[in-house]
């Protein structure tokens, strides 16, 4: 029996929040909460299970949906990438359900919130499982439908416009998607990506078919240039909602480049593509941090630290091109700094609405005192802001180690200087909430303010807790890096 | 409207243009490309159809050998329905009937229409187990029909926040999903249907699928006309 | 030249008429409409993909991915229409750039 | 596990703990905070002191008690060896002391738990970065101390702290990045490295790679070069002054600055050993020093602000650890050590007393200490014995450190240093002694005259014993210099394995 349970867990870390939601949508504003909260606190022991099924395995693990085999049938594959990224959604989903329990009173206009978010959920869960790449197209619209209509849920003027930025460009990535999926198809004539892989040659159409799903997924990732739409979204939306965004649903789509560039195919299958996008990386970090640093509002400066931040991860591309794959690897980076930047980032923004409810307002002019009227929030900004600096002993702290080492054995120097400078800049907009944080309060914070509503304890620990975790993740995280190579075969690592 | 929206300027214009011709370009380069001689999946499609428990090959792809394609497809639709319930229904006036006074011709006209739509759609449904159809073109007949008589009036919007339409809503999505689900207690993966039962489930998911697929459309059409009502309540403009 | 060929070719023609028009148009009806023509230009590089068999039936699995694609483009397109009519009656304009016409002084994140 | 181990894990993780314990209680249960702050202080003491102890009973076959994980090739590691005991001892023993001080000095102040839950950490980082094994947890312990520190820094929340809080963090951030930079280079370079007696790079790699050791030489020591406030890199430590006096006392007198003169000994004995000499990075880095001596002392002569005529001293008497380690002769290696107690001592019970005077007196300036010896005698006595023992005066630890660096320096063959050890020692005197006689034998202030209230103590006690404390230790390290377990014997015996 335990046997047959196991053999569907990959099954499971869908079907779970996918049931839940309808579920959520008939029960309605008050009942969606503990089914919210019992289908994600359940999601996590699935991803644990799925996680040590991965690990105990050592390779790829297929679950065939309808029992139809590859290429007729669409798989589930459990791998050390999509054991790792179902494991921090699960940890992440359930801390921004805990947090939204405070955060959303009963209120009429967010009664649909539980349903959307557990659709949010279920395809994120979709995505990362699936081996299929026709699949994934489904598994993005999900994503993107759900996450705008979470943007546009408080119904503000601001949070409708940014939500409608956000929907077309998601839309136009698809499309970019689809028509990458049909030259796919069209040059190889499977879909999935295992077969893919097997059959992947040096073809026109093939070689077009990456560049139109890289521009799609460029677009739904918000890599500089095409990261317009993001800062608004994310600032707009309910701070829960933002807190996703920015740690699990761009990571969705690089995911999937992820996938292709490095599982399907490799960096050089299009000439000079691993470094364009390294390039755009590297632009996103300079360009998102100075953005942080212009910005008047806090939510606005962690949506562009998002932008920098996202810039990390495609440098992974041209070092893995140009350095290959060692044990100082930086896929190995690029992954890891997708897991730390999704604890740290989600810490971020929880911490961001709580200062939000906290203070009525999110000026970052007006924060004086913060430490002082919201300590555990304080703390919370702190701490994820270790990790956006990627010093020690964060998980970004780790990411960088691994990448400056790539570069440098490379000797592609100039990618670590770059990393250098993007963990400067990001000090210094950290450090423009931090700074006035330990100023004295503000005239309008008079001493008797700082009893006056305090913020529901579970709110404040949610967030502290993922900071925390982005923390220790740079001296713990060896279960976490060993994890995520597992069955690639490209890593070399045998575990 | 259109009028009091400005044109893009001349630059951006000439940018673009520039931008889709040389892409066009490279597309067009790309799908010469493709291979004329490569079969695809078609040769085991058809050699798997017996086992599918239906004969139209798209059918079987759609509803069995990639079903889970369509039960997250679903999933879209129903997500989506809910997001235009979220950004309509927040709004105070939203569900309001749609037609006040109705149309007599329009109204005679819905009623003589709407029950050949209902039976057209069921023999959509059941065509598609051979032949092109299915839960979706019978669920956009059910939908038409509905809008036909949103139209006339006889739909009453109002009760849209009621349960009832959630259920009727996500019932499809439900009973898809349960099926998917439910399977697995007999032993197999998920979606995997007894060879024997294949046939009857697969209906059964189709004929839930067009009652909410129905649904869906009309609550989808309704949810978004009304804003517009509402604005031309508060601006006293005629449009 | 090819059945399919004459189909794919279309399929990209309106896919880099749409994309011009989606840069090009600011309003928000525009723009979802030529979102949806891309999706209808890539739907025809399917069925163009679909019709290079050599058998009567054309290859049914493109048919399929394009049913499905039309689905999942009605969904977003109808979540898409909503939000567009949501922002006209907010702000009076269906555009991203939108004036302030109602002079709503509650705007900002939450 | 032994008891070594337990020991080596309870310093490291004690203060960390007592961190969590202190944020945990929170700003109102002040009493149960302050037990819990100085039972955890207490126990890192015994913890350090333990340490110590196992790396004593080691030393012969150099068997030290270690603890670590890995992270790919990353090792992070803990080890108490003689080295690394002399300054986890000094941070965490003083702590002790400063805990009673700042508990009295703190007492009607805002955002205690804050405070000391920050301070904690960065005891715990300091103590973390003396007994880490290898350069990358070094490095990870230092970046946490200075970002632990900046929270201090910053303390009372006034535009002046928050400017200081400012210039502090440009300096030491960039620092991290160049410290960063070098430990990775020098990782892919050379493999892990960890630190051993008489240089840990392999054998030949000098000659190989020269240039590259010389640039990652160059980035550690820039990194490094701040906590130690080597000329140019100094200016953010007077401007850090703003902090409380607990602060500047422990941090930036100890901990903080130690940290960085700690890791230039590590970096210089332990990681290039020979090969710096080799390839001859000692001489400019020894010119800096020295150059940095007489600049602080010059500097501080100006101040008539005493905290900031303290941080000058500061600069240069923490150049005194820099030159003596990198002469490389083992008497010169034993100055170095030896003074990174010694002046631990002095220089703490120096800035403690420029807190109480500042709280009981309100006396921030030179100039405002006139007959302050008959208001405060115990305090002002205390600072007069700290003075004189960093000025040289025998037989104070100061004496002992200038002596060892001084034949050191013959030994190595560089007898300028002497020339700049007595220009230093008259600067330095020229700076303190002013101070010693206003107090003792100028007119003092009509309220000072008939000493403190009758009835009453000089000051808040919790305040005053400490500094009395620590004074007497630093007389105690200079008139017992030679006795088994003092600090210039214990730095002899590390010189000894360093210069092998």
């Amino acid at each position: 029996m335990t046997d047959a349970l196991l053999v569907h867990m990959p099954a499971l870390a869908v079907v779970v929040p996918l049931v839940a939601a309808p579920i959520a949508f008939l029960a309605g504003a008050r009942w969606g909460r503990p089914v919210a909260l019992f289908a994600t606190a359940l999601s996590i022991p699935v991803a644990f299970v799925i996680a040590w099924m991965a690990s105990t395995a050592g390779e790829k693990l297929r679950y065939q949906i309808g029992g139809w085999d590859a290429p007729l049938g669409i798989g589930l594959v459990v791998d050390g990438l999509s054991a790792t990224m179902l494991l921090v959604t699960a940890v992440v989903g359930f801390a921004i359900t805990v947090y939204s329990l405070g955060y959303f009173a009963e209120q009429e206009k967010y009664r649909f919130f539980w349903a959307l978010w557990l659709f949010l959920l279920a395809s994120l869960a979709a995505l990362f499982l699936s081996a299929d790449v026709f699949n994934l197209y489904v598994g993005l619209e999900l994503v993107s439908v759900a996450a705008v209509a979470l943007v546009g849920l408080s119904g503000k003027r601001d949070a409708l416009i940014a939500a409608m930025r956000y929907m077309l460009a998601a839309i136009l990535g698809s499309i970019f998607y689809l028509f990458g999926v049909a030259l796919l198809y069209g040059a190889f004539g499977v879909l999935d990506l295992a077969h893919l892989a097997a059959v992947l040659g040096p073809d026109v159409t093939g070689q077009a078919a990456f560049a139109l799903i890289t521009i799609g997924l460029v677009l739904k990732t918000a890599l500089f240039p095409a990261h317009f739409w993001l800062p608004p979204a994310h600032s707009n939306a309910p701070s829960p909602v933002s807190a996703v965004l920015s740690a699990l649903v761009v990571k969705g789509s690089f995911y999937i480049l992820l996938r292709l560039w490095t599982d399907v195919g490799d960096p050089s299958y299009v000439p000079g593509m691993g470094t364009l996008l390294g390039v755009l990386g590297a632009t996103a970090i300079v360009w998102g941090s100075i953005q942080a640093l212009r910005q008047e509002r806090l939510k606005m400066l962690v949506a562009y630290s998002t932008v920098a931040q996202i810039g990390y991860l495609f440098l992974l591309f041209p070092l893995v091109e140009i350095a290959g794959r060692h044990v100082a690897d930086a896929w190995s980076a690029g992954v890891f700094h997708a897991v730390s930047h999704a604890l740290a980032k989600s810490a971020m923004f929880l911490a961001a609405g709580a200062v939000l409810s906290r203070f009525g307002h999110d000026r970052i002019e007006g924060l004086g005192g913060l430490s002082r009227r919201a300590p555990v929030t304080m703390m919370a900004f702190g701490l994820s802001g270790i990790t956006m600096m990627g010093l020690p002993p964060s998980g970004g702290f780790v990411a960088k180690w691994l990448y400056i080492t790539a570069s440098i054995e490379s000797g592609a120097w100039w990618w670590a200087v770059v990393v250098l400078a993007g963990g400067l800049l990001a000090a210094g907009y950290v450090a423009r909430v931090v700074v006035p944080g330990f100023a004295k309060a503000s005239a309008d914070a008079s001493d008797a303010d700082v009893d006056a509503g305090r913020l529901p304890k579970h709110m404040e620990l949610a967030a502290l807790s993922l900071a925390l975790a982005a923390l220790v993740l740079g001296v713990l995280g060896q279960p976490v890096l060993d994890l995520m190579v597992v069955g690639d075969p490209a890593s070399g690592v045998i575990p | 409207m259109a009028s009091a929206v400005p044109e893009s300027p001349r630059g951006v214009r000439l940018a673009a243009g520039a931008l889709c011709a040389g892409f066009g370009v490279l597309l067009v380069r790309a799908v010469l490309a493709i291979p004329e001689d490569h079969s695809g999946l078609a040769p085991v499609v058809a050699e798997r159809l017996v086992d599918s428990g239906v004969k139209h090959p798209v059918t079987a792809v759609l509803l069995n050998f990639r079903s889970y394609d369509t039960l997250l497809e679903i999933a879209v639709l129903v997500l989506a329905t809910i997001g235009v319930l979220s950004v309509a229904g927040s709004h105070p006036r939203v569900w309001a009937p749609v037609a006040e006074e109705a149309d007599p011709v329009l109204s005679a006209l819905a009623r003589l229409l709407a029950p050949f739509m209902v039976l057209a759609s069921g023999y959509l449904l059941w065509a598609g187990e051979h032949a092109p159809g299915g839960a979706f073109q019978a669920g956009a007949v059910l939908g038409a029909a509905g809008v036909l008589l949103a139209l006339a009036g006889y739909a009453r919007p109002a009760w849209v926040t009621k349960f009832g339409l959630r259920v009727v809503i996500s019932v499809g999505f439900i009973v898809f999903l349960a099926i998917a689900v439910g399977v697995m207690f007999l032993g197999g993966v998920l979606l995997e249907y007894p060879r024997d039962y294949a046939k009857a489930l697969v209906l059964i998911v189709e004929t839930w699928l067009t009652v909410s697929i129905g649904a869906i459309l009309v609550s989808l059409f309704i949810a978004s006309a009304s804003p517009i009502e509402e604005l031309r309540a508060r601006t006293g403009s005629g449009r | 030249m090819s059945q399919t060929d004459v189909y794919t070719l279309a399929g990209a023609a309106l896919f880099v008429i749409s994309l011009y028009g989606l840069i090009t148009r600011p309003h928000l009806i525009h723009k979802i409409l030529a979102l949806n023509i891309m999706s209808g230009g890539v739907f025809l590089v399917f069925v163009g993909i679909a019709r290079r068999v050599m058998t009567p039936d054309p290859d049914p699995l493109p048919h399929a991915m394009v049913l499905t694609g039309i689905v999942v483009t009605v969904s977003s397109t109808a979540y898409a229409l909503a939000l567009a009519k949501r922002i006209y009656s907010e702000t009076g304009a269906a555009v991203l750039d939108a004036p302030d016409v109602f002079e709503r002084p509650e705007a900002g994140g939450d | 596990m032994n008891w070594p181990v337990i020991a080596l894990l309870a310093a490291v993780a004690l203060p960390f703990v007592t961190a969590t314990v202190i944020f945990a209680l929170g700003e109102t249960r002040s009493t149960a905070r302050s037990a819990a702050n100085l039972l955890g202080a207490a126990g890192t003491a015994v913890a350090v002191l333990a340490a110590a102890a196992s790396a004593w009973q080691g030393r012969e076959e150099r068997a030290f008690a270690s603890a670590g994980i890995e992270l790919l090739d990353i090792g992070f590691g803990l080890e108490a060896d003689m080295l690394g005991s002399v300054f986890a001892v000094v941070a965490g023993v003083l702590w002790l002391v400063t805990t009673v001080y700042a508990i009295g000095y703190m007492s009607r102040s805002a955002d205690r738990a804050r405070f000391f839950g920050f301070f904690s950490i960065c005891v715990g980082s300091a103590i973390g970065i003396a007994l880490a094994e290898n350069l990358i947890t070094f490095f990870v312990f230092y970046e946490m101390l200075t970002l632990a520190t900046y929270p201090l820094v910053v303390h009372s929340g006034t535009p002046a702290a928050l400017k200081g809080g400012r210039t502090y963090l440009t300096y030491a951030l960039p620092a991290g990045a160049a410290l960063a930079l070098g430990v990775v280079w020098l990782h892919v370079l050379a493999g892990p490295v960890s630190f051993t007696p008489g240089g840990a790079l392999p054998f030949g790699l000098a000659f190989v790679h020269p240039a590259q050791l010389t640039v990652i030489f160059a980035l550690l020591m820039g990194g490094l070069g701040v906590k130690a406030a080597l000329f140019p890199l100094h200016g953010w430590l007077p401007a850090a002054m703003v902090a409380p006096a607990p602060v500047s006392s422990l941090l930036h007198a100890v901990a903080v600055v130690k940290a960085g003169v700690f890791g230039i000994a590590r970096v210089v004995l332990e990681v290039y050993g020979p090969d710096a000499a080799l390839l001859g990075l000692t001489l400019p880095l020894a010119a800096l020093a020295a150059f940095t001596i007489i600049f602080g002392s010059v500097r501080a002569l100006v101040q008539d602000d005493l905290k900031k005529r303290l941080a000058f001293s500061t600069v240069a008497q923490l150049s005194y650890i820099v030159l003596g380690v990198v002469l490389a002769s083992p008497l010169a290696i034993a100055a170095g050590i030896a003074h990174l107690a010694h002046h631990a001592a002095l220089k703490i019970t120096m800035f403690f007393t420029a807190g109480v005077v500042a709280e009981e007196v309100g006396a921030y300036r030179v100039s405002e200490f006139d007959g302050l010896g008959r208001r405060m005698p115990l305090t002002m006595g205390a600072f007069s014995i700290a003075a004189l023992g960093i000025v040289g005066t025998p037989p104070a630890a100061g004496f002992t450190t200038k002596w060892l660096l001084g034949a050191g320096a013959l030994d190595s063959g560089t007898g300028w240093v002497l020339a700049v050890l007595a220009v230093s020692s008259l600067l330095n005197a020229a700076y303190f002694f002013p101070i010693i006689h206003r107090a003792w034998f100028r007119t003092p202030r009509a309220e000072w005259a008939s000493g403190p209230a009758p009835g009453r103590a000089e000051a808040d006690l919790r305040m005053v014993v400490p500094l009395v404390v620590t004074a007497l230790a630093g007389l105690a390290m200079g008139l017992l210099a030679a006795a088994a377990l003092s600090p210039a014997r214990w730095a002899m015996l590390v010189a000894a394995m360093e210069a092998l």
